[in-house]
């Protein structure tokens, strides 16, 4: 099953979630679509339901309020799937470690496959950390 | 095969009145916020919005952490407008502990002040033309906005949290190299900005903006709405000439408050557009005007200590609008209270009144018109939301987690 | 038999030549805003990946239906669009005339439609209420002018019109006026029909999130995917053989029959396709539902009608 | 015309170079990372005196201290504001020009 491998590889449909960020890593995301970095090259493209998509990109340090919906959305996107942590929050929390009302990090939810770090991390990183997961998972 | 679904579930179908749920996961918003709209059709009937998914407990977070760390919290409140953000900050701390800062210090808090509101301003342009599905528009706003986040990366370090301020100064000088390719960006950033105003009088886009999310004069009065959002409403509130802080009382002359009349998303829209221009006429000022002299006092270790006990309220015109700390210090390197009043509250207050009867398709519009970024919003509504549960849930809950912690 | 025989020779061609001619719009797409795009065979990896997904039916949903719509909305677009592309290969009428190959065509959107709003979602709801609209917007138009050029060549015969051109030795759409009027209101009302922007408000994103895909995914994402890049080509092929047929041009130089006519009409379809579809996509913003049914009712409606009464009077 | 200009810069911007720049997709292409920019963290041990004034600085807990009277940083909680570098009085921290931060493994993520 090469082709099936490598088409998985080439053709990554992205999701994003803000479990609640600063939007910092959110913007920097978006801007991963601009002609500048342009991830669709790499055949990304940002879809807007969880179904389509193969990548899920979390950001922030999973809130109370998100907790909820994050499962859900996890759940949502179809086998296979890959998860990228993007950011310090989504990795470890920081800086809101100690806080009441985080429930995260997301790796304590959901299986993580790679971690961004960054604060933001620069939008080539991000590019990287997808390339990186796919690789990874697939490759 | 099968698979939980059970929000949606909850939703009747019925094709006269159809609650949809919008967000807090969907792709118009690129932050958490949650309104459930009852529609007819496509005509929208009532609004009801929710907010806290991002709530992050910063306020709270800040009472346990010393000073120097607050800051570098308090900039995390947001990634769009964290110098303004740390500015409020650092002001009402330098109010409580009586410090000086050099003209230099202030100009440069200044200018990168208005490098962001740029920044978001053009973030903003790209995201309405994103909404209306004009994504080439989207693809050359953003393309001309990394030029600016390419001078905060050579100027600060970082793309998006800019650490500019510390307390007593800025951390990074400008030197007179920068100056000149400030001054070379700003020459292409000017041109482009015209070209994206000139693009915004199309006709399809029109089509899309104009009669959009009308929030008329008395309204946005009583809302007490903030930012480009009054101004583009016809009120004049601007803290920049209202209560100047930074270098703006100096600079008083080189900029005038952008009014629109139309109240409506178009308004928003134009009034951000022509700050563009304001904010390029104010840098050029600056830097013409950028005195000598040190840029920070001493070590923040020290200048921490001296911080007595006290409070203070600090004002800054962010990009959205007026964001209000209220800081009160311990005397002890800490905080016994941080209070955060950020624009998008207001704001989001006014969409209510601008949604009800109007459609569909312009939801995502009028929500971006606004600018909401819920990041800051969620804290402080969730206060009172927050209490009604945990009283009524789990308290005792609650407390075990803090003594986790 | 033998249009059988083409028939199941064009299937899958057709099915290639529309995830091309996808990925060649997503590339030009892409080049105008100044970025590099995705590769041209970035459709096929999409495809291909599709179907290696998980197939999740939400529990909201009425599975048979819900399953059942994207087979046969791809079925039915490639069928439809193998028509115009095995007459033009035998030489000859291939099952059926014009207004087969659009019904086969609305199939798809229906099917789509009725796949939404059985996956018991808001969002497939109000992408169906919205469907239903723009379908009736322009599919008015659409088979006015085909009535136009049918009053205008006694024919409904596909091949039979195309030849006409090779015939009088021009492109219909520069004939006479009326089917100049007919051509522009089928390009009008192409985008409408594939749900490019500016008419994709059925499938906004960034309003209803997809509308009536939003519950599809994997294979069955991948099926409406290829209706989709099937009934764009098929129509873009349609309008370029039926009012632009460049091999009458060249027919003193070049016999029609030859392999080379349909190469020809291949690459005009591309650039067709281009000015189209893909130009408009990148230079206009999404309109309204109210907004766009207007606008089909005000202008392809109108020059549909003109067409006819042109043609009725014999210009 | 407005919509004249943007047709015509869509086509123009068809027939020029577009800009973007081929990271990760051609080899040798990389994206310059300005002087200040505040990257992974570089510590050098032997300047460290262990004084701990950037333990009290950090915002958010990235750095402990190590056995041998030294500090370690745990970078997946670093936000990279770069006050530790500034604090440090003999200049033994240093905010590095690494960007690309990308692991699967959290181990990884320690600067000793
Ligand atoms: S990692 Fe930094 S930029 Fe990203 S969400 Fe967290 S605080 Fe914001
Ligand atoms: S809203 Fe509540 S939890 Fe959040 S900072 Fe304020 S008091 Fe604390
Ligand atoms: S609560 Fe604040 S925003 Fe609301 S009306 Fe009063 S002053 Fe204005
Ligand atoms: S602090 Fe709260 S209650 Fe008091 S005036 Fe302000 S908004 Fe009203
Ligand atoms: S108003 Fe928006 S951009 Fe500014 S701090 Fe709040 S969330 Fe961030
Ligand atoms: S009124 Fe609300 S914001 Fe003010 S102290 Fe009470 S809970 Fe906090
Ligand atoms: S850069 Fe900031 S967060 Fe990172 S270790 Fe230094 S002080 Fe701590
Ligand atoms: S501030 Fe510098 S010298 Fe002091 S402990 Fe930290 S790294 Fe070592």
């Amino acid at each position: 099953m090469k082709i099936a491998a490598r088409s998985r590889i080439k053709s990554p449909w992205l999701f994003h979630l803000n479990t609640g960020s600063c939007a910092g890593c959110d913007i920097e995301i978006v801007a991963t679509l601009t002609p500048r970095y342009d991830v669709e090259r790499l055949g990304c493209i940002l879809v807007g339901s969880p179904r389509h998509a193969d990548v899920l990109l979390v950001t922030g340090p999973v809130t109370r309020q998100m907790l909820p919906r994050f499962i859900r959305v996890y759940e949502q996107v179809p086998e296979p799937k890959v998860v990228v942590a993007v950011g310090v929050c989504a990795i470890s929390g920081s800086p809101f470690v100690g806080s009441q009302m985080i429930e995260g990090p997301p790796d304590k939810i959901v299986p993580v496959d790679v971690y961004v770090a960054g604060c933001p991390p620069r939008p080539e990183a991000i590019v990287n950390g997808i390339v990186t997961a796919l690789k990874k998972k697939f490759g | 095969m099968t698979e939980k679904f059970d929000e949606v579930k909850e939703v009747k179908v019925d094709y006269t009145r159809l609650r949809v749920p919008l967000g807090p996961v969907h792709p118009a918003l690129k932050e958490p916020i949650s309104l459930t709209v009852t529609v007819r059709r496509e005509e929208i009937l009532d609004v009801v919005i929710r907010l806290g998914h991002v709530h992050r407990g910063i306020e709270a977070l800040a009472e346990t952490r010393n000073l120097i760390q607050t800051l570098y919290l308090v900039e995390r409140i947001c990634g769009i407008c964290s110098h303004s953000h740390t500015t409020g900050f650092v002001q009402a701390l330098e109010e409580i502990g009586e410090i000086e800062l050099s003209d230099r210090s202030l100009h440069l808090r200044s200018l990168i002040f208005e490098l962001e509101r740029m920044q978001s301003h053009l973030f903003l342009i790209g995201i309405m033309a994103y909404e209306i599905g004009f994504d080439t528009l989207f693809m050359f706003t953003w393309y001309e906005r990394e030029k600016i986040l390419d001078l905060f990366e050579e100027i600060t370090g970082n793309r998006i949290h800019h650490s500019m301020n510390t307390l007593g100064g800025v951390r990074w000088d400008l030197s007179p190299s920068f100056v000149e390719k400030v001054n070379c960006s700003l020459n292409k950033i000017e041109k482009s900005a015209k070209y994206i105003q000139e693009v915004f009088q199309d006709k399809t886009v029109e089509k899309r903006l104009c009669g959009v999310g009308v929030l008329d004069y008395d309204e946005a009065r009583e809302l007490c709405v903030v930012g480009p959002t009054a101004r583009g409403s016809g009120v004049k509130v601007d803290i920049r000439k209202a209560y100047p802080y930074a270098a703006y009382s100096e600079l008083k002359d080189d900029f005038s408050v952008v009014l629109r009349n139309t109240a409506d998303a178009q308004a928003r829209t134009q009034v951000r557009i022509l700050e563009l221009f304001e904010s390029i006429n104010l840098i050029r000022a600056i830097l013409e005007k950028l005195p000598d002299g040190p840029i920070y006092k001493e070590s923040v270790i020290k200048l921490m200590k001296k911080i007595p006990e006290g409070e203070a309220t600090s004002l800054v015109e962010a990009p959205r609008g007026e964001l209000l700390y209220f800081v009160r210090t311990n005397g002890k390197e800490g905080l016994w209270r941080l209070n955060v009043r950020t624009p998008t509250i207001p704001n989001v207050l006014g969409l209510k009144p601008m949604l009800i009867g109007s459609e569909i398709a312009d939801i995502p519009v009028t929500v971006a018109s606004i600018d909401p970024c819920m990041a800051c919003a969620n804290r402080i509504t969730v206060v009172d939301q927050d209490k009604r549960e945990t009283i009524v849930t789990d308290l005792k809950n609650l407390r075990n987690r803090g003594k986790k912690q | 038999m033998n249009t059988v025989i083409i028939l199941l020779i064009t299937f899958p061609l057709v099915f290639l030549l529309s995830l091309l001619f996808e990925g060649i719009d997503r590339k030009v797409h892409a080049r105008m805003q100044k970025r590099i795009g995705p590769p041209i065979i970035q459709p096929f990896y999409d495809f291909v990946k599709l179907f290696n997904k998980e197939r999740i039916i939400p529990m909201t949903a009425s599975s048979r239906i819900f399953t059942t719509v994207p087979i046969i909305a791809a079925a039915a677009s490639i069928l439809g669009a193998s028509i115009p592309v095995a007459s033009l290969i035998a030489g000859s009428n291939v099952g059926g005339d014009l207004i087969i190959i659009l019904y086969l065509l609305t199939i798809s959107p229906i099917m789509v439609m009725i796949g939404g709003s059985s996956s018991g979602n808001p969002y497939g709801a109000v992408g169906f209420s919205r469907k239903m609209t723009m379908l009736i917007a322009y599919e008015v138009p659409m088979l006015i002018c085909i009535l136009s050029v049918s009053v205008n060549y006694t024919s409904l015969a596909y091949y039979d019109i195309v030849l006409t051109q090779v015939k009088i030795g021009s492109l219909l759409a520069l004939a006479r006026p009326s089917m100049a009027a007919a051509a522009a209101a089928f390009v009008l009302c192409m985008p409408a029909y594939t749900e490019t922007v500016p008419f994709d408000m059925s499938e906004a994103k960034t309003e209803i999130v997809h509308g009536s895909l939003v519950e599809y995914g994997g294979p069955y994402l991948g099926l409406v995917k290829l209706a989709k890049s099937a009934s764009n080509f098929a129509l873009s092929f349609l309008a370029v053989s039926l009012f632009f047929y460049t091999p009458a041009l060249l027919e003193r130089y070049f016999s029609p029959e030859l392999g080379g006519a349909m190469l020809l009409c291949l690459v005009t379809t591309l650039i067709f396709m281009v000015f189209t579809m893909t130009v408009p996509r990148t230079i206009f913003a999404r309109l309204k539902i109210g907004q766009a049914f207007k606008f089909y009712w005000l202008v392809p409606l109108t020059l549909s009608i003109i067409s006819v009464a042109l043609s009725i009077l014999g210009l | 015309m407005k919509l004249g200009n943007m047709l015509r810069d869509a086509l123009r911007a068809l027939l020029h170079k577009p800009v973007t720049v081929r990271y990760l997709t051609r080899a040798g292409e990389m994206v310059s990372v300005p002087e200040r920019y505040r990257g992974k963290i570089v510590y050098d041990k032997e300047a460290c005196i262990g004084c701990l004034l950037c333990i009290r600085t950090c915002p958010s807990g990235v750095i402990t201290t190590t056995e041998e009277k030294k500090v370690s940083f745990n970078i997946s909680r670093c936000v990279f504001c770069a006050q530790c570098a500034e604090i440090c009085p003999t200049d033994a921290i240093r905010l590095g020009s690494d960007f690309e931060i990308v692991t699967s493994e959290k181990e990884d993520l320690i600067v000793q």
